[in-house]
C-alpha cells in the first residue's frame, strides 16, 4: 500500500491499458451485466493486440466477443457469454467450436461466489447452488463439501435436511476493469444503477483499472460516502472516457444504443465481417474521442438524457 | 375486459403474446419473482399490470422492482428499469435472497429441456446433420426464447464441429437450483426437447422424483415448460406430462414433436388465450413487438 | 410472501412490539454500530415487559445493557457489551457475574459472518478469523475445518499456506429491529451513514421492523434505489418514531447525546440506581413523544443539525 | 517546529498525550489502517495531520476514511466521522479487506496483555483481592485505554464474584488474527500484564514464535504494546520486551509492575516526547482533553 505513494494515478485509457493489462493477464470486465460495460478499455486492449488474456465476467453483453474475435483472449471464465439483446456471439461461438478457446463455465452467482472468496480472503465459500449440475463437473472451481453442523442449515425451506455443499473456489484476477459515472483523481468513485459483481471483483483483484464518465473532486465523492463503490486506495489507474461503456448504458448519462447491437450481430457473422468491423470501430480510431466521433453528434445526442430524474437529497450535516 | 373466447383456426394474437401471457399467469400476486432475461421481462411487467400488482421482481444484475418498468426494456439493465426501482444491490443480494428461499419463482430459457425438466444453455453434441432441421436457428442462443422474435434469427449457420457452443448458464443454473418453483420457454421440437439433455446447465427433477434431495438441492424444480405448442407441467414421479396445447395446436403434433414419449391425458385441455387486458398491456409495452410478433 | 399482502404495515412501536417481539424471541438490535441504535423499539420492548429474549448484536452501545437491566433478556450473543464511550455496562456486569446471564461470545466479523451465513441460506460461512482464540471455543457457533482445495487460498499474504479455517455456523434470528433516516409505508428503506451488520441481519431474520425518522412518499424512496437498504417485502411493520434512536446519533437528523452516556454511566451503577433511571426514561413515559417531552425542546434543539450537507446530485433519468 | 528536547521529570504533555503521539508514531505514511476503538481514534487523527497524511483508516462499522474527521469523536460512527469519509461501506465488506490481508496495522485495548502479546478483553478470573491493586479500574472496560481518561474511572467497584465479566471482543479478535501487525494500548500494572492471559480474546503469538502459522493464522501478530511506562516491542521468539520507557519512568519500575521476567536490554531507549507539532495536533482536536488528561 505504501508503494507508489506519490505516483499520480489518473492516466489516458492507452497508458493505463499498457501499464496494467500485460500479455497472458486475467481480466474482469462487464461486472455490472449489460450497464456500464467498459468497452473503452476493451477497445484498447485490442488496439494494443494483448494476448493470451483470461477474460473473466458473470454475462459479457458483447465485448467479450470482441475480444475473443480480436484473437486477445487463450481462455474465458464466465456464466453467459453472447449478446443479451439478440443471442449468439459469433467470435466466441467459432473459437470455441472450431479452435479450442478454453471455456470453464461458471453460473452468474458461482462466478460472484468466486470472485468474493477472493475479495474476503478465503479459499472458498459454500453455495447450494450447482449442485447435480454439469456446470460444477471437471470444474475447477467447484469441490462437494458437507456442513461441519449437522441439523442446522442456513435455508428456510423446511426441506433442505440436506447437509451437502459447493464450495467455490476463490478467483484472485489479476486486473478488474469497471466503468462508473464518476470518480476523483485518487480512484475514488461513485457509481449508481445495478452493481452485478462489481463490488466483489474489485476487492478480489491485485490491481483496478476504473473508467469514469467524468473526473470530479474529492469533495463530490466525498459528499456522499454511501454512493463510493471503490475507495481509492484499492485503485491503481483512474481513466476518463466520456461514452466510454457506449454502446451500453450508464444511468444519468446515455441510455443503450440498441441499434448498435443488432448492427453489431448482423456485421460479425464470419471472422472476416467481424475484422472489417473491427477496422471500423476499434482499429480504425486511435482513442474514445476518435470512436465518438465515428458515432457522429446526431447519435450521440439522440442516446443522451432526455428527463432527468435527480435523487431525493440525503443530508449527511451534523 | 372479459376474456375473448378461445379461438382455434383464427387465432387474433401472436405466438409470443400467447407465451408471454401465459408465463405471466404462473406468477401470483404477492409472489418473488427471479425474471430472468429476455421474453420472461416483458411476463413480469404485464403480470404486474394485470392481476399480479403485488409481486415482487428480482433481476440477478441486482435490481428489486415493486413498479414496471416504464417502458420496454431489451436487457434487465436498461436505464428504464433501474429508474423508480426499489432497490439497486449487487448480484450476490439477490442470489443470497434466491439461495435463502426468499423466491417463489423463476423464470428460464434454454436450448433444450428434457423428459425431467433439466435444462441445458451450454452445448450440443451434434453427430451429423439431423434430416429437415434447422439447428442453428435452435440453438441460436442459450435463453431460447429469443428464438421467437424475428429480428433475432440466425440466417446464416456455421456449424461443422461436433458440437454447438451455447451462451450458457448466465443465472439459470442458479434459478433452477435455487428458487421454489422455476418456468422454462421455449421453442417446441424434438430437437430441443430430448428425452435426456447432454449436459445439464439447469438442474431440474434429474432423473426422476427424490433426485433433487439426493444431490443436495434444497427446493424447488420445474414448474412449467412454456413451449411454442403446449404448457408442459411435472407430475410427482419428477417428469413432464402435456398440460395443455395452444389454440390450434393437436395433441399429435406435439407429441410428434416431443423427443420422448410424452405422457398426455385423454383429454388435454387448451392453453387460455390472452384476455383483452393482457393483449393490451403487451401491446402498449412492446409496441414494435420486438419480443412478441 | 402472499401472507399478509393486504395488512398494513405502518404500526406505532408498541403495536410492532407487541405482534412481532414475543416472549422468548431473539432479537438482533444496534446493527449500525453507534448510529441508529433503535432506542424507541428497545425501550418499548422493557415497557412491554417481554422475558427470555435472546440479544443479538456487535456491540452495544448502551440498549442492551437497559434491557438486560430490565430483565427481557436470557442469552446475549455479541461481540462487545458496554457504553463504548464510558466503559464498563454495570448491569451487563452484574447479571452475568451473579446471575448467571448466559453470554456467547463472538467477534464483530464471526458475529456478521453468522448472520451473513443465514442471510445467504447457506449453513456456515467460512474465516481465517478467531483461530486459536479463545473466543471460538467450545462455542457452537465455530468449528474448524480446511479447506477442500489444497494450495489454493484467497488470502494474500505469501506466509498463508495454512489450510485451516473456522467455519461460522448460521445464525438465523427472530425478528431484527433496525432504526433508518426514512422509510415508505411498505418499509422500504432509505439509511446513509454507517450500515455495521444491518443489510445482513435484516436479511437474516425471520421478520423485520423498521424504525424510521420519517416515513416519507414510495417516490422519494424510488427517486435513490442505491440508497434503498431494505427492500419493502422483507419488512413486517414500519414505525414512524422522530428522535427513536436517541442518544444515539442519526446522520442528518441529531447529533449524539454525549451527556446522556456519561450520565447513564453515573446514574446506573446499581440495580435500584438502574431501576431508577429506568422509572423516569422509560416506564416513566408511555411513548417517544413522551420521552422527547422529557428530553426537552431545549436539549433537543442542540442536538440538531447545524450544518447542512448534502449529498452530490446522482440524476437516474435517460 | 522541531522536537523539544526529551523530558524526565517536569514532563510538559500528559500520559494521554504521550501514549496517543506514541500510537500515532506506529503509523506510516501511505498505510491502511484499522483505527478501532477509544484512544487510537485520536491517534490516527494525529497521524493524519502529521507524518502520515496518505494513511488509510479502516472503521468496524464500515467508514472509510482518507481525511481525519473535523472534530472530536467519541466514537467511530460519530457524525464527523460519516461527514466527508471517502466510503459508508458494511461491516463485512471492512472486514473483509482486514482478512484479504490488505490492513497494515490495526489498533486494539485490552484488559491484559501477556508476554506472548495475547489479548484477554473478555472475562477475568478473580481469587481474592490483590494487595493494593484496584482490580475494578483495571478491568473497567474491554478496550481498556480509556482506564486513563479520569471521567471514565469507576468509582464504585462491585466485583464479589470469582470473576469479572469485560466487555468482550468487539473487532479486536478479528484485528489480531488478520492484521499484518497490531499495537495495543493499556494500563502497565503487574495485573494487566500477566505472563499467561486467562482468556485469549485476541492471538498475540500464543506461546512463542510458530504458534499463529500452527493455528492457521494467516499472517500478523503484536508489534508493539504502548502502556502508561512502556512501549513493549516483540521479538523472534515471540515474546515481549522493552523497547523503551516513557520519560520519567525506571527501567525498575516497569519490571516491578510486569507480571513476568520482562526481557530488557542494558541500554533502554527513553519513549520519545511528543513533538511540539504532535501536542498541537493532540490539543487543537481533543480541545478538552477528554481522552488524553
Amino acid at each position: 500500500m505504501v508503494d507508489g505513494l506519490l505516483m499520480p494515478k489518473q492516466l489516458s485509457v492507452s497508458d493505463a491499458i499498457a501499464r496494467f493489462v500485460p500479455d497472458g493477464s486475467s481480466v474482469v470486465l462487464g461486472c455490472q451485466m449489460e450497464q456500464m460495460i467498459p468497452f473503452a478499455a476493451g477497445h484498447e486492449i485490442m488496439r494494443q493486440k494483448r494476448r493470451g488474456l483470461t477474460l473473466i465476467g458473470p454475462i459479457s453483453d458483447m465485448l467479450f466477443d470482441q475480444m475473443i474475435g480480436a484473437g486477445c483472449a487463450e481462455r474465458v471464465i464466465a456464466a453467459w457469454v453472447g449478446n443479451v439483446m439478440m443471442g449468439s456471439a459469433y467470435n466466441f461461438r467459432r473459437k470455441v467450436e472450431q479452435e479450442g478457446l478454453q471455456v470453464t463455465d461458471m453460473s452468474n452467482f458461482t462466478v460472484a461466489l468466486a470472485l468474493q472468496a477472493a475479495a474476503m480472503g478465503v479459499p472458498f465459500l459454500p453455495t447450494l447452488s450447482a449442485l447435480g449440475s454439469d456446470v460444477a463437473k471437471d470444474n475447477e472451481f467447484f469441490a462437494e463439501i458437507e456442513s461441519p453442523f449437522p441439523g442446522s442449515d442456513g435455508a428456510r425451506s423446511p426441506s433442505s435436511a440436506t447437509k451437502k455443499l459447493h464450495a467455490v473456489k476463490a478467483l484472485r484476477p489479476d486486473v478488474t476493469i469497471v466503468h462508473v459515472q464518476r470518480a476523483d483523481c485518487d480512484g475514488n468513485a461513485h457509481c449508481w444503477g445495478n452493481f452485478g459483481i462489481m463490488l466483489e471483483a474489485v476487492k478480489a483483484a491485485k490491481c483496478v483499472i476504473v473508467v469514469a464518465e467524468e473526473i470530479v473532486t474529492p469533495e463530490v465523492i466525498a459528499s456522499d460516502p454511501n454512493r463510493t463503490v471503490i475507495p481509492g486506495f484499492l485503485v491503481s489507474a483512474v481513466v476518463e472516457a466520456p461514452l466510454g461503456a457506449h454502446p451500453s448504458p450508464v444511468q444519468g448519462y446515455y441510455k443503450r444504443d440498441d441499434a448498435y447491437f443488432r448492427q453489431y450481430h448482423e456485421q460479425t457473422k464470419t471472422q472476416a465481417d467481424f475484422d472489417a468491423w473491427a477496422q471500423r470501430w476499434v482499429h480504425g480510431v486511435t482513442d474514445r474521442a476518435g470512436y465518438v466521433a465515428l458515432l457522429g453528434e446526431c447519435r450521440v445526442k439522440e442516446l443522451g438524457v432526455k428527463r432527468h430524474a435527480y435523487a431525493a437529497p440525503a443530508d449527511y450535516g451534523y | 375486459m372479459t376474456s375473448p373466447p378461445h379461438i382455434s383456426e383464427h387465432i387474433d394474437c401472436t405466438l409470443g403474446e400467447l407465451m408471454v401471457a401465459s408465463a405471466a399467469r404462473e406468477i401470483r400476486d404477492g409472489e418473488v419473482v427471479f425474471v430472468g432475461m429476455r421474453l420472461p421481462l416483458i411476463a413480469f411487467v404485464v403480470a404486474k399490470r394485470t392481476h399480479a400488482p403485488n409481486a415482487v421482481g428480482l433481476f440477478e444484475n441486482g435490481v428489486i422492482r415493486t413498479t414496471p418498468a416504464p417502458e420496454l426494456i431489451y436487457t434487465m439493465a436498461d436505464p428504464p428499469n433501474i429508474l423508480g426501482a426499489t432497490q439497486c444491490l449487487d448480484m450476490l443480494s439477490v442470489m443470497s435472497l434466491l439461495q435463502a428461499g426468499r423466491v417463489d419463482l423463476g423464470f428460464l430459457g434454454a436450448a433444450e429441456v428434457d423428459k425431467f425438466g433439466n435444462l441445458n444453455s451450454t452445448v450440443v453434441r451434434v453427430s451429423g446433420h439431423v434430416s429437415g432441421h434447422d439447428f442453428s436457428r435452435a440453438v441460436r442462443d442459450g435463453q431460447g426464447t429469443g428464438a421467437l422474435a424475428p429480428a433475432a434469427v440466425d440466417r446464416q449457420p456455421s456449424t461443422d464441429g461436433q458440437f454447438v457452443r451455447l451462451p450458457g448458464s448466465g443465472g439459470a443454473c442458479d434459478i433452477a437450483s435455487l428458487a421454489k418453483r422455476f418456468v422454462v420457454l421455449l421453442e417446441h421440437s424434438k430437437r430441443r426437447l430430448p428425452e435426456r439433455v447432454s449436459y445439464i446447465t439447469s438442474p431440474g427433477n434429474g432423473d426422476g422424483a427424490g433426485w433433487r434431495q439426493r444431490v443436495g438441492l434444497p427446493r424447488g424444480g420445474p414448474s412449467a415448460a412454456i413451449t411454442t405448442k403446449a404448457v408442459l407441467r411435472f407430475g410427482d414421479d419428477g417428469e413432464a406430462y402435456l398440460g395443455s396445447v395452444h389454440p390450434g395446436v393437436t395433441v399429435e403434433d406435439v407429441l410428434a414433436n416431443t423427443g420422448w414419449k410424452l405422457q398426455a391425458a385423454e383429454d388435454v385441455a387448451e392453453t387460455p388465450s390472452p384476455s383483452s387486458t393482457e393483449l393490451q398491456a403487451i401491446r402498449e409495452y412492446d409496441k414494435e413487438g420486438f419480443w412478441t410478433k
